[in-house]
């Protein structure tokens, strides 16, 4: 059989259709950065911990209700979202006139307290949640077994990305929203309720966490955990992407989950601070990032 | 001079401190203090929020650990060689890091240093999880006995006081007064002839070397250097032991760091959660004293900054 | 009174207008009034309040007490992003040229409020210098094509009553004097313009009285028929 | 020396993980067992009273040096119990070798700790990575299970469980056909799932822990990597905790080695029973440990009439252990706790009775093979 | 080296994706005369100025200064070489005292500015110099005010300050009275008048009165080329000037 550096590279499709499948939260992880970073100019800290707290209230329906999978993709980034609108309205909103590192700082201690209450009461070995009967089991596709969930992961964060990005920018939208990260006032004397979008994008970008949350249960376990250890690669790659652009963050980060899923073959040890290597790189040769602007 | 003032007293306070109080967590807050005021150097000084400073503070640890336990080196040229250590990382980190200012510039600075936890976390000499374990306390210059603790106390009161007067000249030095520039207006600083990455990247250095110096002396004083020191929440709790003591102020990051350790002890006899403690102080510090304690005070007193 | 002033109605009218920032109180009782149709300037020193009286029409200062009332609607308590609903378009000192958005998005980012504003066409014939840059990024443009985006992007949105601060800052002799032309072309189409200059000498081309201001008051009203006969007063007020 | 107990009073102090990844496995469960324990004795001890403090590590090296000698300085605690996290207990045994405390572990894996680290008044209780190697290793082959591929943590406690292992493997007369390296803490391991299955191993070795162990169990559950039945997994490092969080359905058929299960006999289940009244859980072999260490600790003050511990230490490897964790254990110099380990597989959720009824004993594997002799162990004391 | 041409640019040309700013400019100033460019909006004026103390890297062509070719040389370096300009919008530092702001431009020659490990108080030596600028920009009296306080017209003034601090051999001014009231203006523009004597000034400004007063020699720019050059009185006869630029009002 022949081979690519050694490898079969049936087990090389394999494995790059494995890094798609982790470039697809990747890439809703950082849309969801990017879209908060867009408009509020803040570095949301605490988008591991909200993308937790979806994965968290998709098991606490199943568990305590009864509510399934398909109403919990629906339900828990509703939940994510009012809990973000309500941070946005009662904290954020208090920083938008200081310098935009205090956002960061206070979305690191919201991160702090989510993921320790979390911890607290439920613990860090992680809860358990069943794939949706609807998509057990999986397809062999010859050069792998590939379950149908995963497929299905693959499936429903593109769409999202997609939905996101024309929202945004090919429509009337994204402008407003650039336009009110800058100067805020003026957009308002325009004749735009600013806050109200502030708090919307807010909500929504975090939104975004929760539903990657979710689709991330049946995968992952659920853990208070399982955000803290993603959202630092999640930074990396919205730097490597370049701050400012949807479409940077969204390819970015399945472009990225391919590499590590290469990495992962061909020198597994590197596969963690690859995506930090890449980083030091593109900031060598673009300080900007791949596809943001030089402000 | 109330700075002159203020130093005297906490250095009188830290003289008596072993007689009070436990001498181990003096010299434990001493070592964050240390830490805090170099992380402080950068962000108070030159504005640039470093979110990755574990990096430094872990890096010198795990370097005068090996070089003191394995090499056998005495126990000043181990934290000498962390110190250097430190430095160089600083160097490759911040020629990538002030690329970028800002939120971009705290992002790349945490990535960067994520890097440094994966590679103590794997590589042969740190001892992975494990760490550093059992580094020998030795003979300061081959005569004072650091086994006894209160030789070793005043060995890290004097490391913190060298360390702390230079960061207070180089905040009230010509150089000082150049970077307060750049943070004001760097085109304009640029526009004047100043060769502002330069200066950067020299604060930079000279955070990360001092917060080597740190990381170096607890290593020496705990006996260990582990995962713990390069943990990006290393980074983050420096940040908090910053903001909580005052941004900006020369003693600010002196108390938060006494406030933090504390409360971390405390916390940690209790039954209450740690993480979540720490970060409703992060929140409130955010929302409702900027300033930091010791800012606080300073601007009730209505003077400038101490 | 004046011509004709008495028959128009007053399109905007402020009454013992206050306005702080935080602490400080910097418009003490501004009175002026600004009728359908007309092109009303404010001139005074710098710091005098005119950017101040601007920015509290548009409900943009931290407080203000006081009445504003725009076609015998009442603007303070509305909320900042009704008020140009009603038909306001404003043009700041600063410009407020959106570096994130290109040309083009810039200069349809204001919605449009009311029909009967210019169209991109008519735009570029106005402000050639305009033309082709669609997808240059906002504050890369000069500072002078700054300035007429600015004023472009409000003509857009058919807003019936316009602010223009300082519109000829920082634009050659020939822009003024378009600028001129197209006021009082705006004029003519029936839109009324509230207008703060520095530049007395255009001022006086195209407005139809002068309000003077001084440390938070208004002090004085002119027409600008009986300019020529107060120039004394000017020199005082304004050191030209 | 006789009947002189420090401050009078002994002070036991549970150190542990109370809010990471470890507060499942021993958490406050260590402290409700080590309180069990001296309610036994009705809290009394040579006409002193007995007093439990607890705290939290946070899995800090430092922290938990740093509390120690607190403890030991101001607080007066004579012993320190459990400590989980390898990194940790070493530091905490360097503090309590200088003040010649009793320390004893339940928690850590490392057989280091009775090793080139080991100490004259440090005990290793429930289990070590030696242990672990040897039952799930040898067991396992002798099972059938000749060919392996491990799933390594790639740092030195997953090293060093992949080694010990292999070496069993190898003695027993399995293979060893490959290994992967996977960085810790990794959220995805289905890159190296697949690896593991086209490698065609029978056995796959999970020389990980914690969330690390979790996941891959559960991820390779998704990937059928088991279904089939062509392929097994072992667990190196599994504890009760564990597979109750992962739930039947994912770990059944999983197999590893452990020092205590609840279910075994009366005695056992008696005692776990009043556990769970306490806590709502079933015992992990860590909290269980804690338990029978505290019970021993007592038993040798008894004995010894003092409450120093060099003396305590020496009475402790005199006598033999017995109570309901472990049967004629004994321990060497080296202060390893030598007793039956179980090689356990998980029963599929058709088997399972109900909650907590989760491990089929397969195999018992005698103190002796599991544990490293004295001679093996490499420490220093005289032995 | 006395040569009297100062600074000279041969072929100067500046694109942006596909846009030419500035095309093929020939500039040539004279040492210790003032030098006006002006130019319709968009002209290339502010990129010249970029271009000069290279913010912006030339797409092609050379600059020289004192004959030497300066057009590969960094930012800071050309302020280093005794180029020091002021920006269209204002650029202080806001919160540094109005003192300390002169102060920064006063340090730099110092060559005492990586010293770490020195007092600051080595600088006070230089507060009387500071005093002397202020004075000569009238703001002596807001010596002790954060810069971030002053209005407007007066952080003009206080960037002029600091701009003549570090003695610069060319001084490039982009609009220096824009924003100003009159009286500001007439002060300004003393003052430039001023401190020409013993140094060359290159300058952009719309007021055509300031230019008319101050300058010796003018030179065009529209559409990023040279339109025309010359004292003022005979560039403002310049037909194609009056189009472009003057409009009818200005004679
Ligand atoms: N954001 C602010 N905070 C505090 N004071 C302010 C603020 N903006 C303006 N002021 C003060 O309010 C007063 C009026 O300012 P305003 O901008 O209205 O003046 P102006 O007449 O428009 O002057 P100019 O001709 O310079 O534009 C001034 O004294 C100014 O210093
Ligand atoms: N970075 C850039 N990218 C694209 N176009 C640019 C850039 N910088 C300047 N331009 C364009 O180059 C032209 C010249 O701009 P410049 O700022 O030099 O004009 P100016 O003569 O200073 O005008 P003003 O008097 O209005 O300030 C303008 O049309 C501007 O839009
Ligand atoms: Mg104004
Ligand atoms: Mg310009």
């Amino acid at each position: 059989m022949s081979t690519i550096f050694g490898i079969p590279p049936q087990a090389l499709f394999g494995q790059l259709l494995l890094g798609l499948i982790n470039g697809s939260f990747y890439a809703l992880l950082s849309l969801g950065l990017a879209v908060i970073f867009g408009m509020l100019n803040v570095i949301n800290f605490a988008h591991g911990a909200l993308y937790m707290l979806g994965a968290f209230v998709a098991w606490l329906l199943l568990t305590t209700a009864g509510i399934g999978y398909w109403w919990a993709l629906l339900l828990a980034p509703l939940v994510v979202g009012a809990f973000g609108v309500a941070l946005e309205k009662t904290l954020l909103s208090r920083l938008y006139k200081l310098d935009h590192l205090y956002g960061l700082l206070l979305t690191f201690g919201l991160a702090l307290i989510v993921e320790g209450a979390f911890r607290h009461f439920y613990g860090v070995s992680g809860q358990p949640y069943p794939i949706p009967d609807l998509l057990r089991g999986g397809q062999n596709l010859g050069f792998m077994f590939l379950p149908n969930y995963r497929g299905w992961v693959v499936v429903a964060s593109l769409v999202v990305c997609l939905a996101t990005w024309y929202a945004i920018e090919r429509t009337k939208l994204g402008a407003y929203l650039r336009a009110a990260t800058e100067n805020p006032v003026l957009v308002q004397a325009f004749g735009i309720n600013v806050p109200l979008m502030i708090t919307a994008t807010y909500g929504f970008g975090v939104a975004l966490a929760g539903l990657a949350g979710v689709l991330a249960a049946p995968i992952y376990q659920v853990s208070p955990l399982m955000g803290s250890n993603l959202i630092i690669v999640v930074f990396a790659v919205v730097v490597i992407g370049g701050m400012g652009s949807i479409l940077g963050a969204v390819l970015t980060g399945y472009g990225l989950g391919l590499l590590e899923g290469l990495t992962k073959v061909f020198y597994p040890e590197a596969s963690n601070i690859v995506v930090f290597v890449i980083m030091a790189v593109v900031l060598l040769i673009k300080p900007a990032g791949l596809f943001g602007r030089e402000r | 001079m109330p700075g002159l003032l203020a130093l005297a007293v906490l250095l009188l306070v830290l003289i008596a401190a072993p007689y009070v109080l436990y001498p181990v967590f003096v010299m434990k807050v001493l070592c964050f203090a240390l830490f805090a005021c170099a992380f402080n150097l950068l962000i108070g000084f030159a504005g640039l929020l470093s979110f990755g400073h574990a990096a430094f503070f872990g890096g010198a640890a795990y370097i005068t650990a090996h070089t003191v336990k394995v090499w056998g080196l005495p126990p000043e040229l181990g934290i000498l060689l962390g110190t250097a250590f430190s430095a160089t990382l600083g160097l490759a980190f911040g020629a990538l890091a002030i690329r970028r200012q800002g939120i971009y510039f705290a992002m790349i600075t945490l990535a960067l240093s994520q890097m440094v936890f994966f590679m103590a976390l794997q590589l042969k000499f740190t001892g992975g999880e494990d760490g550093i374990q059992a580094v020998p306390r030795g003979h300061l210059f081959g005569v004072i006995d650091l086994s006894q603790p209160m030789a070793m106390y005043y060995t890290v009161l004097a490391v913190f006081l060298f360390g702390f007067v230079v960061i207070w000249r180089t905040v009230h030095s010509p150089f000082g007064q150049v970077l307060k520039a750049i943070r004001e207006n760097e085109p304009r600083a640029i526009s004047l002839g100043y060769r502002t990455d330069h200066y950067k990247l020299m604060a930079f250095v000279l955070s990360a070397a001092l917060a080597g110096l740190a990381g170096g002396t607890k290593a020496i004083v705990f006996q260990l250097a582990t995962l713990t020191d390069v943990q990006w929440q290393m980074s983050g709790a420096v940040v908090l032991m910053t903001l909580l003591g005052g941004i900006g102020t020369l003693f600010g990051p002196v108390v938060g760091a006494a406030l933090v350790v504390t409360l971390e002890n405390y916390l940690a006899a209790s039954n209450l959660p740690v993480p979540v403690v720490i970060g409703v102080i992060f929140v409130a510090c955010v929302l409702l004293f900027r300033r930091g304690i010791v800012g606080e005070i300073a601007a009730r007193l209505g003077g400038k900054r101490p | 009174m004046p011509d004709g002033a008495t028959v128009r109605t007053a399109m905007l009218e402020v009454s013992d207008l206050h306005a702080f920032y935080g602490e400080s109180h910097v418009l003490h009782g501004v009175n002026l009034e600004v009728r359908q149709g007309e092109v009303v300037t404010l001139l005074g020193r710098n710091g005098a309040g005119k950017t101040t009286t601007m920015r509290s029409i548009m409900g943009i200062v931290g407080k203000r007490t006081g009445a504003i009332r725009f076609q015998g609607q009442e603007l303070i308590g509305m909320a900042p992003h009704r008020i140009p609903r009603l038909g306001i378009g404003y043009v700041p000192e600063e410009r407020g040229i959106f570096s994130s958005l290109n040309v083009e998005e810039n200069l349809t980012l204001p919605p449009v409020v009311k029909d009967g504003g210019m169209t991109v066409q008519q735009i570029h014939e106005l402000f050639p210098n305009l033309q082709g840059r669609g997808s240059t990024q906002g504050t890369r443009l000069s500072g002078g094509e700054q300035q007429m985006l600015a004023i472009a992007r409000i003509l857009r949105t058919g807003a019936t009553m316009i602010l223009l601060d300082e519109p000829t800052e920082g634009l050659a002799p020939v822009i003024i004097e378009q600028i001129g032309v197209a006021i009082r072309k705006l004029k003519q189409r029936g839109f009324t313009i509230l207008l703060v200059e520095q530049n007395f000498r255009f001022a006086a081309t195209i407005a139809d009285r002068h309000y003077m201001m001084e440390e938070g008051h208004v002090v004085d009203m002119i027409p600008n028929n009986q300019l020529a006969a107060n120039m004394e007063k000017l020199h005082t007020y304004l050191g030209v | 020396q006789q009947g002189k107990i420090s401050g009078d009073v002994v002070k036991i102090g549970v150190l542990n993980d109370r809010s990471g990844l470890y507060a499942d496995l021993g958490g406050e469960g260590s402290a409700v067992a080590v309180r069990m324990a001296v309610e036994e004795v009705g809290g009394k001890i040579l006409g002193k009273p007995i007093e439990v403090v607890s705290a939290d590590h946070q899995n800090k090296p430092d922290i938990g040096s740093n509390l120690s000698r607190e403890w030991i300085d101001r607080d007066g605690v004579d012993v320190i119990v459990d400590v989980p996290n390898s990194g940790v207990a070493l530091a905490v045994q360097e503090v309590t070798r200088e003040k010649k405390k009793i320390f004893l572990m339940q928690g850590p894996a490392t057989s280091r700790l009775t090793g080139d680290a080991c100490s004259p008044t440090g005990f290793h209780w429930a289990y070590d990575t030696r242990a672990l190697a040897v039952g799930t290793g040898q067991a396992i082959v002798k099972e059938g299970g000749k060919s392996w591929f491990f799933l390594t943590a790639d740092y030195a406690f997953g090293h060093q469980l992949e080694t010990d292992t292999a070496a069993q493997v190898k003695k027993a007369g399995g293979s060893v056909v490959g290994a992967v390296r996977a960085p810790l803490n990794t959220a995805d391991f289905s890159s190296f799932l697949l690896q593991a299955q086209s490698s065609g191993a029978q056995v796959i070795g999970l020389a990980n822990a914690g969330g690390d162990t979790i996941t891959s169990i559960k991820q390779a559950s998704e990937f059928g990597l088991t279904q089939s039945g062509q392929q097994k997994l072992a667990g190196l490092l599994i504890f009760l905790s564990d597979v109750h969080a992962l739930g039947l359905q994912v770990a059944q058929d999983l197999v590893l080695t452990t020092g205590f299960y609840w279910d075994m006999d009366d005695e056992k289940r008696a005692w776990s029973e009043k556990f769970k009244a306490k806590t709502g859980k079933m015992p992990t072999m860590v909290q269980a440990g804690s338990y029978s260490s505290v019970k021993h600790y007592l038993k040798a003050i008894e004995a010894a009439g003092t409450d120093d511990g060099p003396t305590v230490a020496a009475k402790m490897k005199e006598m033999p252990v017995n109570d309901m964790f472990a049967k004629n254990g004994k321990i060497l110099p080296n202060g390893r706790m030598v007793h039956d380990m179980y090689l356990a597989r998980v029963k599929k959720p058709s088997e399972s009775k109900g909650p907590w009824d989760y491990y089929q004993i397969i195999r018992t594997i005698p103190g002796d093979e599991a544990f490293a002799t004295m001679a093996e162990s490499g420490c220093k004391l005289p032995g | 080296m006395a040569s009297d041409v100062i600074l000279e640019t041969r072929g100067l040309t500046k694109e942006f994706r596909g846009f030419v700013a500035v095309r093929d400019v020939s500039l040539r100033v004279k040492r210790g005369s003032i030098h006006a460019l002006i130019g319709p909006n968009g002209a290339g004026k502010t990129t010249v100025f970029n271009l000069l103390t290279k913010f912006l890297q030339p797409s092609n062509g050379n600059i020289l200064f004192n004959g030497r070719d300066i057009t590969a040389v960094k930012p800071a370096d050309v302020a280093r070489l005794g180029i020091i300009r002021s920006f269209q919008i204002s650029a202080v530092f806001p919160h540094l005292s109005v003192l300390e702001n002169v102060r920064v431009g006063l340090q730099r020659p110092l060559g005492n500015s990586f010293h770490f490990w020195k007092s600051e108080s080595v600088l006070d030596r230089l507060n009387g110099r500071a005093m002397e600028l202020l004075e000569d920009v009238g703001l002596a009296v807001y010596a002790h005010l954060p810069a971030a306080e002053l209005p407007y017209g007066r952080k003009r003034a206080l960037e002029i300050a600091t701009t003549l601090a570090l003695e610069p051999e060319m001084l490039l001014l982009d609009e220096p009275m824009a924003g100003m009231g009159h009286e500001d203006i007439d002060r300004i523009a003393a003052l430039i008048k001023r401190v020409s004597a013993n140094r060359t000034i290159l300058m952009v400004e719309h007021n055509l009165s300031v230019v008319a007063n101050l300058s010796d020699w003018i030179t065009v720019l529209a559409r990023g080329e040279v339109l025309a050059e010359g004292p003022y009185a005979e560039v403002s006869r310049h037909p194609k000037v009056r189009e472009a630029y003057m409009g009818s009002g200005h004679a």
